[in-house]
């Protein structure tokens, strides 16, 4: 177990799915000469060449696709999205085409591929730059979406992602690719569609994933103070949803709130909430609750991005509310 | 033709004939309401498919748009397949879930079948990608509509195969028309094989209702790409019939007369007299070619007929590689 | 009040509209001289001329971002997606730019424009071509969207959409496109934002939209026979929601279920449930159900197709879940 | 240099000294924690922004792409707006919301400022489009990075404006660098005017580092642009910065020598020492244009510094054009 960050844990999956498996490679834009925007893919171009480190021109639908077609002829591609509002060009090669072919198909063909970059805001990059995208893809079967929350499994779900014969979305975040923690050595996989109880507790669920679990943590630390014991669950796959750890941990505390860092219409808060109706209503003392950012586009100015997105203060506040302690 | 194996030829007529009478008789059952969705037929294009896809090696890829019923049958899929995918049926190449429009066959690495106008072009430079990764020589040769040239992902796909330098062939069915609306009220440059030029990529017209000149620029072609330089090739054509099965063939956008005119063109009446001319088959011949092709096309329908509707728990299958994902 | 189809209301809408304001004008594939791909445009490139009505290459991305550069300069389009499928290759385009222009230029900026054209399944069009799309639109703060169940609907919602200051998302029906009603003459607007109670009940709450009311008014009889009065809210507008007559529905029968033709994770269903639960917790008896298309990408076989949407039976069961009666 | 007017060489002379300033205090605001996000300095391309804008009329349009600082100077935007939209400010031109890459003035048409490599492009056509459908013959300016060239909205922007005859004049600014990715790694053709023959339009390249070279071929450009034929310019030029402020200024992609050899043709220099040489500008007159744009930039600073932040609720303002809607 080594302490690293998220972007080494990251840079370490890729470097060692890269070095089992001949069929991997990683593509996109700046992965290569540059070493990745945001330095995940240090060093790799390096150690495995141009042939299976490959820099793109900006044409997301493109080599969107050309990974898809790859994925198609046998290959196990990783594309790099430089983040993910950029995806959105690529959207109709993602639903339409990794999403579908094998239902398509038939099944006869396989689309093993992963698509990952950061996703939603970083500091202050307007409303272009800071888009939290997870609905546009946990809404598509065909697609399976991780998102991790710490080194650890990042690493673990990065690896598993590669060997999963499925399409699968990895949402990262840019303000956590600095965040330290301890990884395990070598094979250390994170099973994918398996959620984490980050933080035991019986008064109060909070599920978040990627950021808003460190928000969900910091917030159970406040509550703590008052005596309140919250559990905290990381989601860590959000398709499919580990229904049965979420509802567990209902069972358990009877409140729920949950937090995500994307707008609030149709957004994976909503799912998670109407799957716990559907499967643990009796058990509510109160409606689950959710913690979202605004409904606007992102603003630029400092205090206008902080009050735009979810934090602690208001997972406190909810999570009071369910138990109508306010 | 003197040049050609008169075995060859035969084969070519015979394929012609086959993807005519084929098609004619999916309007039929289309009619009698055994085939539904939307199905583009390919008369009046065979020359094109049958021109070209013949010379590829098993190991070669085809891909192509929603036209694709005659491109399935010239990569030797067989008509019972095809005719059981058009019904909807469990024997159909893609269990009755593609329909029309998505024929694919894994093996015969005949890659579908796309529905989004240029959808198919990223996933094209994908297989090439694959092949030059792999080291195997094996060539993608991509179908498109004069209606995807428009489109941005034609513009991504033509420059990264050039760039990449992969092995790709470009076919342009040029049938004049995308729907209801003409070349030039779609396209700039109405030469489209001139859009090479943009990538330093060879680009070459060819008439498409001429099955020997279509094979003949699309080997030099094929044996270009081989070696790692891509081609664009436009072939000229039209189609006979409408757009789809619930367009009309004529009246609204193009005139009955235009559409008499180019039927003097048949590609297949062209190579016949061709053939019987220069004494390469007979009469008697031409007879049992028919009779034949009729034969196969009947057997066709049988086996559609006979064929089960898919189970309805078959809908959930084939969305993921783990079945239980979901 | 006249007796029409959907389509000659939107016809109607599209005709009254562009006669009232010379800033309107429509645009899209085949929307001229075809008339458009399901003749919702029949005869106003007669009547208004090429100018103002104008058949566009296939080339999603290009149109879409041209109509909005045409907004933005004081024009009002009205840009047609021969189907919504197609739209994926401008969601950059109505995200990143129809929805954040306002924001971005810091309220400088207006995006008055229209998308509409037809949404979701129609007969056996197989996955590329039968997506219900709301989820991408409705996740998005900046745009409206509405989704008409009527003839009258229709009229007064496109009208009304014609004349709004933002970006409006139209999601028709190409099933519903034939579908018959009285339709108010001349300006008949119907307000945005708005939800209609289409039938009165006080047993359960049935809410749905465009082709999903139907299937939830043919429910609603079924129930009537066996005593049980629900009602039927049409949500007509599904950003913003109507919240309001939502809760007042509620709260009378305190039983909800939510119909929709889309995939489930994070569908509109799952916003309207959880708005209820945050708005009418106290009211509701049951969990709110929700009736929704399989979790799976379209199959084309016809009864696989039919597995794959919702329909009246499953509507029915739902209700009685919610009342307990099973 | 002769054939024009002294008062107009020195105003040009002026701009881009201006435009120097301005961007070397934006690095040092931005070094001092005054500005955020993402930040792409001008440096080193002021001749095409000097070149180009000033020669468009008031009602003309101009739209770029998120390196715009310079372009918004030249157009005559305020300094002092433009550094409190850098510094997140409530009297910055976008209200603070929109940032460094998101300028804009609706006054001066000047319409941004965008984030999406290419997304641009396709606005730029609908404001042709409005321009002509208005019986204006305002011409738009439309500027785009190299890197934007691979993109599909490239393609089908030009094709759009080519086919229709769009009063638009598309300008590269090649500074040879898509961040970090030499224009060889992301183009199969390179000389990037080159593209126009695609779309039958005029392609000319320019040497971006000579504001006189520059005027002359967009004076021409945009006189046949107002006469509905469109142009294609590729300006090359050389960034001195790094592609952000977070990005070195050489030494990962580029060498310094590189770098030092293009410093040897920086446009103002070049400019400066012709304008000397002809006698139409002296050392006192340059010291003197140097004091007033180092007062500008330095009144611009203290404007920003004292203009408020905006207040928490304008978060919510500026999504709809009727702010209730949500
Ligand atoms: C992206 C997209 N836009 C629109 C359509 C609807 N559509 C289907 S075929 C077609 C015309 C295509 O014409 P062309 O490429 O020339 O092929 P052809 O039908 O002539 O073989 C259109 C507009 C689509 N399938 N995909
Ligand atoms: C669609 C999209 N993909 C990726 C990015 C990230 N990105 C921002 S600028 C840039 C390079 C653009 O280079 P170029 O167009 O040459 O402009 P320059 O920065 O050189 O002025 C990239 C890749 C983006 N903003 N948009
Ligand atoms: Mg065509
Ligand atoms: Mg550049």
């Amino acid at each position: 177990m080594a302490v690293m960050t998220m972007r080494e844990a990251l840079n370490q999956a890729l470097r060692e799915e890269m070095a089992r498996d001949p069929r991997v490679f990683l593509m996109g834009e700046e992965v290569g000469a540059y070493n990745g925007a945001y330095k995940v893919s240090l060093g790799l171009l390096k150690e495995f060449g141009p042939k299976r480190v490959i820099d793109t021109p900006i044409c997301e639908e493109g080599f969107a696709g050309a990974g898809i077609g790859a994925a198609l002829a046998g290959l196990r591609p990783i594309v790099e999205m430089m983040t993910w509002n950029f995806a959105f060009l690529a959207l109709d090669q993602i639903v339409n085409n990794a999403a579908k072919m094998r239902y398509m198909s038939g099944g006869q063909l396989s689309c093993p591929i992963v698509f990952r970059g950061p996703n939603g805001a970083a500091h202050q990059l307007a409303s272009q730059h800071s888009q939290a995208t997870e609905t546009f893809w946990c809404h598509v079967p065909g697609l399976k979406v991780v998102s991790p929350s710490t080194p650890a499994d990042a690493k673990g779900l990065l690896k598993s992602a590669v060997r999963d014969d499925n399409p699968v979305i990895m949402l990262e975040s840019e303000t956590l690719y600095g965040l330290k923690g301890e990884v395990p050595d070598g094979e250390h996989l994170v099973p994918i569609g398996v959620a984490d109880v980050k933080r035991v507790g019986s008064d109060v669920t909070l599920i978040g994933w990627s950021k808003t679990l460190h928000y969900a943590l910091e917030a159970a630390n406040d509550l703590a103070q008052e005596g309140i014991e919250a559990e905290v669950v990381d989601l860590r796959t959000l398709r499919p949803l580990d229904v049965e750890t979420i509802v567990r941990s209902v069972r358990k505390t009877n409140r729920v709130v949950v937090v995500q860092e994307g707008w609030p219409y149709a957004g994976v808060a909503a799912e998670v909430a109407q799957v716990i109706n559907e499967h643990a209503w009796d058990d509510l003392d109160a409606p689950v609750a959710r913690v979202t950012g605004a409904d606007v586009p992102m603003p630029y100015s400092k205090d206008l991005e902080k009050a735009a997105l979810p934090h602690k203060d208001l997972i406190v506040a909810a999570a009071k509310k369910v138990l109508y302690r306010t | 033709v003197e040049r050609l194996d008169p075995k060859l030829l035969e084969s070519l007529l015979h394929q012609m004939l086959l993807i005519r009478r084929f098609e004619e008789k999916a309007a039929e059952m289309y009619a009698a309401g055994r085939i539904g969705g939307f199905c583009h037929l390919y008369i009046g294009q065979e020359a094109i498919a049958v021109g070209a896809v013949p010379l590829l090696r098993p190991d070669d890829y085809v891909i192509a748009p929603y036209r694709e019923h005659g491109h399935a049958l010239a990569r030797g899929m067989s008509a019972d397949v095809i005719m059981a995918e058009l019904y909807g049926k469990i024997d159909g190449c893609s269990r009755g879930k593609g329909g029309s429009m998505h024929l694919f066959d894994r093996e015969l690495n005949f890659m579908g079948g796309h529905g989004i106008v240029g959808g198919q072009l990223p996933v094209a430079v994908g297989l090439g990608f694959a092949s030059r990764y792999q080291d195997r020589d094996s060539v993608t040769l991509a179908f498109l509509g004069d209606g995807a040239v428009p489109q941005g992902a034609f513009h991504e796909s033509l420059n990264l195969a050039a760039l990449w330098k992969l092995p790709i062939v470009f076919m342009i069915e040029n049938n004049q028309y995308a729907m209801g609306t003409p070349l030039a009220k779609t396209n700039a440059v109405t030469d489209l094989y001139k859009q090479a030029a943009a990538y330093g990529m060879e680009g070459v017209v060819v008439d498409g209702m001429d099955v020997l000149a279509v094979r003949a620029v699309t080997e030099k072609a094929i044996a270009s790409a081989r070696k790692g330089n891509p081609v664009l090739i436009e072939a000229r054509t039209y189609r006979y019939r409408g757009h789809s099965m619930s367009d009309p063939t004529s009246g609204t956008y193009r005139t009955r007369e235009e559409l008499e005119e180019h039927k003097k063109r048949d590609p297949i009446v062209l190579f016949r007299e061709r053939l019987m001319k220069d004494g390469i088959i007979d009469e008697a011949k031409l007879k049992a070619l028919d009779e034949q092709v009729k034969e196969t096309v009947q057997r066709a329908v049988d086996f559609a007929e006979q064929s089960p509707y898919p189970p309805i728990e078959s809908m959930y299958e084939d969305v993921y590689a783990d079945e239980g994902a979901r």
